[in-house]
């Protein structure tokens, strides 16, 4: 049976005959169809299932606001949940199949909920499954959650490439139906720049799906030869399957461009979607207007469609619904379904009109003032039961009945900066307020102009009024003549009585009778109707049946509709997928990876990294035979405190200081004192922040009176200058201290260990005197190395041997680090990596990134005097308040365990030596900790209250999480060389 | 491997049925229950029956939710639904008046009526009960705390969270499907290892999973291609969900049945303070004259307060959220990504529920923009890359009220009688019995609960800062 | 001269170009960088060294201007960028100081930085895909701070419409290259 | 959102890093009788307004100035936006 639906004619490529499969089984199409179309044409109704009920449905709608016809698109680890068929185009090889229905979609055994629906009404979830208590989530959640939910995913990770894009425009056209065209016709003659954006494949809008003619073309034709003229115009952007999704703050839109959806195989390197950035200076809504449903009982049953998406399908697609086609309506357009159908020889056994004085209907039966009271057909309509003006029934036989409510405009975007919208009475619907988005306008049937001549001139003015705003002058274009028809609507909702359910929302099966139980229990403002009922929360977003809801419940409190209440849409407009928010910024590529100058040096000696921040740094460099990481870490830092390492210290923060109140700004933004600094001399510098918390610690170094270069901690290099800029532009403006980060422009290593002078001295240029007398501890200043490369040398150590940093630019990192490395070899100098940076520290109770947590002081961190009372500076005064200058407060000390074998463990806290071990017993706990090759055990600092006199006292290292509690002694956190000889060697 | 986890997470832990089986199961119970309640009607025993099946909750006899009652009305054409609650008129003076018909003011009224016997309470809701944040978060529920101060408050709130739907004889599916906090780092395995240990310590649940053991509950994150590896994450078990616009139905119920007046449309537009006592609140249904005055409006606090001449320790921001299309069973509990802005879990209904950081820019409108969205996809699909498919479905915005320390207020105002609960940065939810016993508590018996006892508005002048981040006096870091 | 052998911010010894249908991405290493900042109160006559010294005047907001050998562009309020080709001006840095003195601070900005030249017809529909500048609006030698992919970017008008260069943060080189190829590939 | 930078014209919000509100520029006098509490006030109370803000923006992936926009916080319409530094100098503050 191929396409036994398919009419003549339509905007289908017949040249190009398309196979596809749905719930497994074969069948034909053409291009230009979508999976719903070519279903229709095969004469299958039966598409999907509904969420509670596992009712029959079919399709409803031919566009985006599809809530019946979902199913599930492609295979594998492309397979694509909740697709609608109505905006799935067809291609080659097709594959679909439905959802949500169990063992098939023609027998789905969770259907027997229907036969419950009487106690599954709405909400009734709230009210049961309490008892006995341990079953919610035993036994009742877990049926629950199997038995909700739609599609189901593969559970593997999406093959496709999602892309980004930002463009610009003085005028956004949103949607290229009749009032779309023309505007962008007259905006795109003046010259401005214009983006014209429209979700379907084929752009025209209701023009494809309407037998109307425009002037003396038929309106496609008419839609064809405008689209031509705009494709032939530079200053144009036609953007076809592309879905406005969100009217954000201040003119900028986020628009969803579907690059591959249609084909039958992806484009390697091209995207399957693409997120635009659309920055507008004005934006002209032209999204025209929705048709909406009347419930009555059993209005869910496959062949039950919208009048409107019947015309599409039979006009543009060539695909008749069903060989007869009942038509139930309260306004004209049922009237002009029906002359399309007769016109393509679909046969209409009935119009039935809610209307008593409904016009008379050429080719086919008017029942006026009927209404329809109930369906037939188990998975398909087979006839409809209709109650006449004269009070009896009449059964009509049919295969679709075709609905029309009236029109809603489809204002969802004037709403997405919570714009509310306002009743019309003479549509029976809710138009655009007054508060829209800034920079938008809104017109044709979106702002309630229904019929196509008013469409044309509102889309062509609309332009010309939005243009002059920009200063651009737009001259009016020669509209064609076309239809111009009054709205002839009798507001009508749901038909009274009826045994059976009467659907409000299709695809939460939400009924009349759910509605009226809410009313009864008092969720009756909008919002409650909707939470309580699920109203509105399907994949369609309510866009076929909050209106609905909304009518039924003003009926029920007696009020009108504005005043029950409105309901406001939110971005997105249409679902959009994830991966298409998320972009080409995933996986390995979510952050941007930093590498340091000795990245390549470091990966040819097999080093291991580790993600610090952005950036990847050596964690330690492997040696032959070395089986395990603690071997290498140990050699490395042996190794460096008994002749000498190097180490790529790169990403520390690196700021340029400059101006002649240099010192007195820094003065300001740390918080000891830096005026008084000699010229070659570097400086440790503490930064608070102004609560008094200490948040980076760094080096400052005095390369000329008005010359500083400040280094932070790698983790907050942003942040302090972030910082600093705003303490030079917002405290004190009128300093003259210029600022400017050089992290990245200069290699540093760190050359540390008894031999670092030796070793050193074979790299830098003969003159440069680098002796304990000539270049002293602390000292810092611009050398060369290596023959005359500018460099620059400060001798500061934070493994506590004597050490220095040297630092050359960037591009030269790698050189040096390999000359550094030869010179060294007579040393046999080891390369270390963060690891054994960390142990280092440890052994000289360093402060961290662990220790500067965010709620530590300098008085924690033993750094109390450091705090300058002299002196002004960013979070001293705070610093003493009562709470933050405790004297038996927290302090930092170190912890050797009692038992030399046993571990000392970061973020173990610290008991008492004996009592319970409990949060109100709780002492400090420990930050860092680390195994020390040195000491030949395991170590810690961390912050014990009042630690600083209790020096020697055994406590218990509490770790419940990992079931242990280790016996440690407080000692000084300055493990090795207390007196710093070392350094000063 | 996906499939047969995909088979696990469908039948749930504790379920391991045969599809068919658990399909029977459902309609047997119903079936045979409703069988029993035709039989028993006849013999005239339903309502001794009903009442002693109700469910905890006798007290409410008839009137209380239950399987059995659901069957009875289905049998009776649902005519026997009452309101779950009254629309009643204002009175001219309460002993206690509550600002907010939210979450924490609806707790609050039903544990004044229900623990503190407090005679006439009001609740006091701009628009309609359960529109802001109580219906607007992600519903999560946790009790995961570091610092002192907080640890004994959330412990209370999590364990009375366990008990809710009987107290209040409601499902509000509280669901402890447990949560996930990821680790990338081993710093931050060292900071959870410290986070844990502290909960453990103060009698929650915690462990510390590595690698595999993340696997194994969740083999389809990004393992292999991630730019910062998984290693480990914290495991809270009784951490969870809860549907969040049930808590404020079912509290709102509990308090309307024990006299609490809850007066939808009733926007506060001042306060009468006169020789600092606060006497009473304008609305624009009049005055309204009141014992005690209590604040519980997020969001709004500083407006709110305001009107009292005011100024408080926090900044409003808007925290969107987001929802997919609903899909079979995904994810069974809670994750939150540890490297990026992401948190997500999968409701009842079978939408993913996630949510990332807050716009940054103070606001009180309750939408957010799109380089949020952006931020939260790229977090979430760098850690679930299966989820590139699925479609984001809704977006919403909620204004949190962003204290200064992340932690939030349960106190006294200088202003006599008026009282203040606020600053709950974007952990409001679980709080929310907790918050609501203890401003009930306070406003009870003029003294702190015991475990609120740091939630002092004054506490920044004495340094006594409660800041689990460590981000300092910047709000939307929080 | 020293013995220290450079390496691109790629990290090979040659610059990398990449060939698309209609673009080219050409790394150039050959440029020197050198920010210069006006001192208080010392703004006109930092204004008037400098141009003694390069020959232009520094450029306004937004703006910067092309030529042999000293180029630049405006970075931020009294901040501009210099550039000049790295073979003859190594020291550009140094030379610029000389010059201003006291009226300005300057800083080796080199290797703070990588620069890919895009050059080709397919410009427009790659940027597009990358950051938010307006080409069209960017008239010769102008330059804008872009966010690219997460990085600060600038982005710097050669040729309008037809060439601009992109400087990134150096030690994401290749972060950013790859970003720069994958909208190559994506948009051509 | 869109911010017109005095010196650029329209930039994306995005470049920018959002601080607070604008008072956080009158730090009080260190030495005052009452700084602490001074301090206090300036560092932890907020208007918090609905309606006008005066907040600071710095704009980091951009020319890094700090720059003093005035935003609606209930429809976030911007009205003026101006160089902090010129706010700070009008406001008094010096070295």
């Amino acid at each position: 049976m191929n396409q036994i639906n398919r009419l003549a004619g339509g905007q289908i490529n017949r040249a190009k005959e398309l196979s596809f499969r749905f719930d497994g089984r074969s069948f034909k199409g053409y291009e230009g169809d979508t999976l719903a179309s070519a279903l229709l044409a095969n004469g299958e109704r039966l598409m999907g299932r509904s969420f509670k009920y596992h009712r029959p449905r079919g399709v409803l709608t031919a566009g985006s606001e599809e809530p019946n016809a979902l199913v599930e698109l492609r295979q594998g680890n492309r397979q694509e949940p909740n697709t609608r068929a109505t905006v799935a185009e067809l291609f080659e090889g097709l594959e679909a199949s439905a959802q949500n229905a169990w063992p098939s979609l023609r027998f789905d055994a969770m259907a027997v909920n229907d036969r419950f629906s009487n106690f599954l009404t709405a909400g009734f979830y709230y009210k049961t499954f309490m008892w006995p208590k341990p079953f919610w989530e035993k036994v009742y959640e877990p049926i629950i959650r199997k038995a909700a939910g739609l599609g189901s995913i593969s559970f593997e990770e999406d093959p496709d490439l999602y892309d980004k894009g930002f463009l610009h425009c003085d005028l956004l056209i949103i949607g290229a139906g009749p009032t779309g065209l023309a505007a962008a016709l007259t905006a795109g003659r003046s010259g401005a720049r214009v983006i014209l954006a429209d979700e379907d494949f084929r752009m025209g809008g209701r023009l494809n799906a309407e037998t109307l003619a425009l002037g003396d073309a038929s309106g496609s034709d008419w839609a064809a030869e405008a689209l031509a003229e705009l494709a032939s115009l530079d200053n144009v952007r036609l953007m076809t399957r592309t879905t406005v999704i969100g009217a954000f703050d201040h003119g900028i839109y986020g628009a969803v461009e579907r690059v591959q959806d249609h084909l039958p195989q992806a484009i390697a390197d091209k995207p399957r979607q693409i997120l635009w950035r659309i920055y507008s200076r004005k934006a002209m809504l032209c999204a025209g207007a929705m048709e909406r449903p009347i419930a009555f009982a059993d209005n869910d049953r496959p062949g039950v469609m919208l009048a409107s998406a019947v015309r599409s399908y039979v006009n543009r697609w060539a695909a008749a619904p069903a060989q007869e086609i009942a038509i139930f309506t309260n306004n004209d357009d049922g009237h002009r379904t029906a002359a399309d159908l007769i016109a393509r020889g679909v046969k209409v056994p009935a119009v039935i009109d809610v209307r008593a004085d409904a016009p008379a209907v050429v080719g086919a039966e008017l029942l006026a003032g009927a209404e329809v009271i109930g369906t037939e057909g188990r998975l398909g309509l087979t006839s409809v039961t209709v109650r006449l003006a004269n009070g009896q029934t009449r059964k009509i036989k049919c295969g679709a009945l075709a609905v029309s409510g009236g029109w809603n405009p489809n204002l969802h975007l004037t709403c997405h900066q919570r714009g509310r919208p306002q009743w019309n009475a003479e549509l029976a619907a809710f138009v655009p307020g007054p508060d829209l988005p800034s920079g938008m306008t809104v017109a044709g049937a979106a702002n309630g102009q229904l019929s196509t001549a008013r469409a044309l001139a509102g889309g062509a003015t609309g332009a010309i009024a939005a243009l002059d705003d920009l200063g651009i002058s737009a001259s009016a274009i020669d509209v064609p003549q076309a239809e111009d028809a009054p709205i002839a609507l009798k507001p009508f909702w749901h038909v009274q009585g009826g045994k059976s359910r009467a659907w409000v929302d299709l695809q939460n099966d939400v009924t009349v009778k759910d509605v009226k139980l809410a009313h009864q229990e008092n969720f009756v403002s909008v919002e409650h109707l909707k939470r309580y009922t699920t109203l509105g929360m399907a994949t369609d977003q309510g866009k076929t049946s909050n209106m609905l809801g909304l009518a039924v419940m003003a009926e029920l409190t007696g009020k009108s509709i504005p005043e029950t209440g409105t309901t406001i849409f939110r971005p997105p407009y249409t679902p959009v997928p994830m991966g298409t928010m998320a972009g080409r910024a995933t996986g390995k590529h979510f952050h941007p990876t930093r590498k340091t100058p000795s990245h390549h040096w470091a990966e040819e000696q097999g080093a291991v990294f580790t993600e610090v921040g952005d950036w990847l740094r050596a964690q330690w460099f492997p040696r032959q035979g070395e089986t395990h990481w603690r071997q290498s870490v140990d050699r490395e830092v042996l190794q460096t405190r008994k002749s000498v390492g190097v180490c790529d210290v790169t990403t520390l923060g690196k700021i340029d200081v400059q101006g002649k109140d240099a010192a007195t700004f820094l003065n300001k933004v740390y918080a000891n004192a830096f005026a008084k600094l000699p010229v070659g001399k570097v400086r440790y510098g503490l930064m608070l922040r102004e609560d008094g918390i200490a948040y980076d610690d760094g080096t400052a170094a005095r390369l000329a009176e008005d010359h500083f270069v400040v280094t932070t901690t790698t983790a907050n290099a942003v942040l302090a200058y972030r910082n600093m800029e705003f303490a030079r532009q917002c405290l004190f403006p009128d300093l003259d201290v210029q600022l400017i980060s050089t992290t990245e422009a200069w290699a540093q290593y760190a050359v540390a260990g008894p031999n670092a002078r030796k070793l050193l001295e074979k790299v830098v240029d003969a003159d440069v005197d680098i002796s304990n007398e000539g270049f002293p501890f602390m000292a810092c200043g611009e050398i060369t190395v290596c023959g005359g490369l500018r460099a620059r040398l400060f001798r500061i150590s934070f493994s506590g041997e004597l050490a220095y940093e040297i630092a050359v630019p960037t591009r030269y990192g790698d050189a040096l680090v390999r000359a550094l490395m030869e010179a060294g070899e007579e040393f046999e100098v080891t390369p270390y990596g963060t690891e054994a940076l960390g142990v280092m520290r440890i052994e000289k109770g360093h402060a961290a990134g662990n220790e500067l947590n965010g709620t530590t002081t300098a008085l924690n961190l033993g750094l109390g005097r450091m705090v300058s009372k002299k002196k002004d500076c960013i979070g001293n005064t705070l610093s003493e308040r009562e709470g933050l200058s405790d004297e038996s407060g927290l302090r930092l000390v170190g912890f050797k365990p009692v038992s030399a074998t046993e571990p000392v463990t970061a973020g173990a806290h610290l008991m008492n030596a004996s009592g319970e071990i409990s949060a109100s017993t709780d002492q400090g706990y420990i930050t860092s900790a680390c195994f020390s090759p040195n000491l030949g055990c395991s170590i810690g600092i961390g912050f014990l209250k009042d630690g600083a006199n209790r020096l020697g006292e055994v406590l218990r290292a509490a770790n419940p999480l990992e079931g242990s509690t280790v016996e440690v002694e407080v000692v000084s956190a300055h493990f090795i060389d207390p007196e710093g000889e070392r350094l000063r060697a | 491997m996906f499939k047969k986890y995909a088979l696990r997470v469908l039948f749930g832990k504790f379920v391991r049925l045969p599809n068919s089986v658990v399909l029977w199961g459902l309609v047997a119970c119903l079936g045979s229950l409703s069988v029993l309640v035709v039989f028993l009607s006849k013999s005239g025993a339903v309502p001794a029956l009903l009442s002693c099946f109700s469910m905890g909750a006798i007290n409410e006899g008839a009137m209380a939710y239950s399987g059995l009652r659901i069957i009875k009305e289905a049998l009776s054409g649902h005519k026997g639904w009452k309101p779950a609650w009254r629309d009643p008129e204002p009175k001219g003076h309460y002993d206690i008046v509550i600002v907010g018909g939210g979450g924490h003011g609806l707790a609050t009224a039903y544990y004044l009526a229900s623990r503190y016997q407090t005679a006439r309470v009001a609740v006091l809701e701009k628009g309609w009960i359960g529109g802001g944040n109580v219906g607007r978060n992600t519903t999560i529920v946790r009790s995961n705390y570091l610092l002192d101060g907080n640890q004994s408050f959330y412990n209370l709130s999590l364990r009375m969270w366990e008990d809710l739907e009987q107290d209040l004889n409601y499902n509000a599916m509280v669901s402890q499907r447990g949560i996930l906090n990821l680790v990338h780092t081993d710093a931050q395995r060292d900071a959870a290892r410290r986070r844990g240990n502290a909960m453990i310590l103060a009698g929650d649940d915690a462990e510390l999973l590595d690698t595999d053991g993340v696997r194994e509950l969740y083999p389809f994150l990004n393992f292999e291609n991630a730019r910062f590896p998984i290693k480990g994450g914290l495991l809270h078990r009784r951490g969870g969900t809860v549907r969040h616009d049930a808590v404020a139905w079912g509290y709102a119920r509990g308090a309307d049945r024990r006299g609490v007046d809850i007066i939808q449309n009733c926007e506060v537009t001042g306060f009468k303070i006169e020789s600092g006592k606060c006497l009473g609140v304008e609305t624009t249904r009049g005055f309204i004259g009141a014992g005690k005055v209590g604040v519980a409006v997020a969001g709004s606090s500083s407006r709110v307060m305001q009107k009292a001449g005011l100024r408080l320790p926090l900044e409003s921001h808007v925290l969107q959220a987001f929802v997919s299309e609903g899909l079979k069973p995904v994810i069974p509990g809670v994750i939150t990504y540890g490297a990026g802005h992401f948190y997500c879990s999968q409701s009842d209904k079978g939408g993913l529920v996630f949510g990332g950081d807050i716009d940054m820019y103070n606001t009180y409108a309750q939408r957010g923009n799109l380089p949020v969205v952006e931020d939260v996809l790229e977090s979430g699909i760098s850690l679930i890359p299966a989820l590139g498919r699925v479609r984001l479905l809704r977006s919403w915005g909620g204004i949190m009220d962003m204290s200064m320390d992340g932690s939030p207020f349960i106190d006294r105002t200088p202003i006599d009688g008026l009282y203040f609960n606020g600053g709950w940065c974007y952990g409001g939810f679980k709080a929310t019995p907790a918050s609501g016993l203890c401003f009930a508590h306070l406003m009870a018996t003029d003294t702190p609960h015991e475990v609120a006892r740091a939630y002092r508005l004054d506490r920044f002048r004495s340094g006594h800062m409660i800041d689990e981040k460590g981000q300092g006096a910047q709000p939307n870091l929080h | 001269m020293h013995k220290l052998k450079p390496t691109t911010a790629l990290g090979a010894d040659k610059p990398q170009i990449d060939q698309f249908d209609g673009l080219e991405i050409a790394e150039r290493p050959d440029f020197a960088l050198a920010s210069l900042a006006a001192r208080q109160g010392a703004e006109a006559q930092c204004a008037e060294l400098a141009k003694a010294h390069l020959g232009f005047d520094l450029p306004a907001a937004g703006q910067g201007h092309l030529a042999d050998p000293h180029s630049g562009f405006w970075m931020g309020a009294d901040q501009w960028m210099i550039s000049a080709p790295q073979a003859s001006h190594e020291d550009l840095a140094a030379a610029l100081k000389t010059a201003v003195g006291d009226a300005g601070s300057v800083s080796e900005q080199t290797d703070g930085w990588c620069r890919f030249d895009l050059s080709g017809p397919g410009l427009k529909a790659v940027v597009e895909r990358l950051c938010n500048a307006d080409l069209t609006s960017m008239a010769l030698g102008d330059a804008r701070r872009v966010r690219l992919e997460h990085l600060g970017c600038f982005i710097w008008c050669l040729d309008p419409g037809q060439a601009v260069a992109i400087l990134g943060p150096r030690s994401s080189a290749a972060s950013l290259h790859h970003a720069l190829v994958g909208a190559a590939l994506s948009a051509l | 959102m869109m911010i017109d930078h005095p010196l650029l014209g329209l930039r994306d919000a995005q470049e920018f890093t959002y601080l607070g509100d604008a008072s956080l520029i009158d730090r009080p006098d260190w030495q005052a009788e009452n700084a602490q509490e001074a301090f206090h006030d300036y560092l932890y109370l907020r208007d918090n307004p609905a309606g006008e803000h005066r907040e600071l923006w710095f704009h980091e992936t951009g020319d890094r100035s700090w720059l003093v926009v005035t935003r609606n916080t209930l429809t976030h319409e911007i009205t003026k936006v101006e160089l902090a530094r010129d706010v700070a100098r009008a406001r008094g503050r010096s070295k």
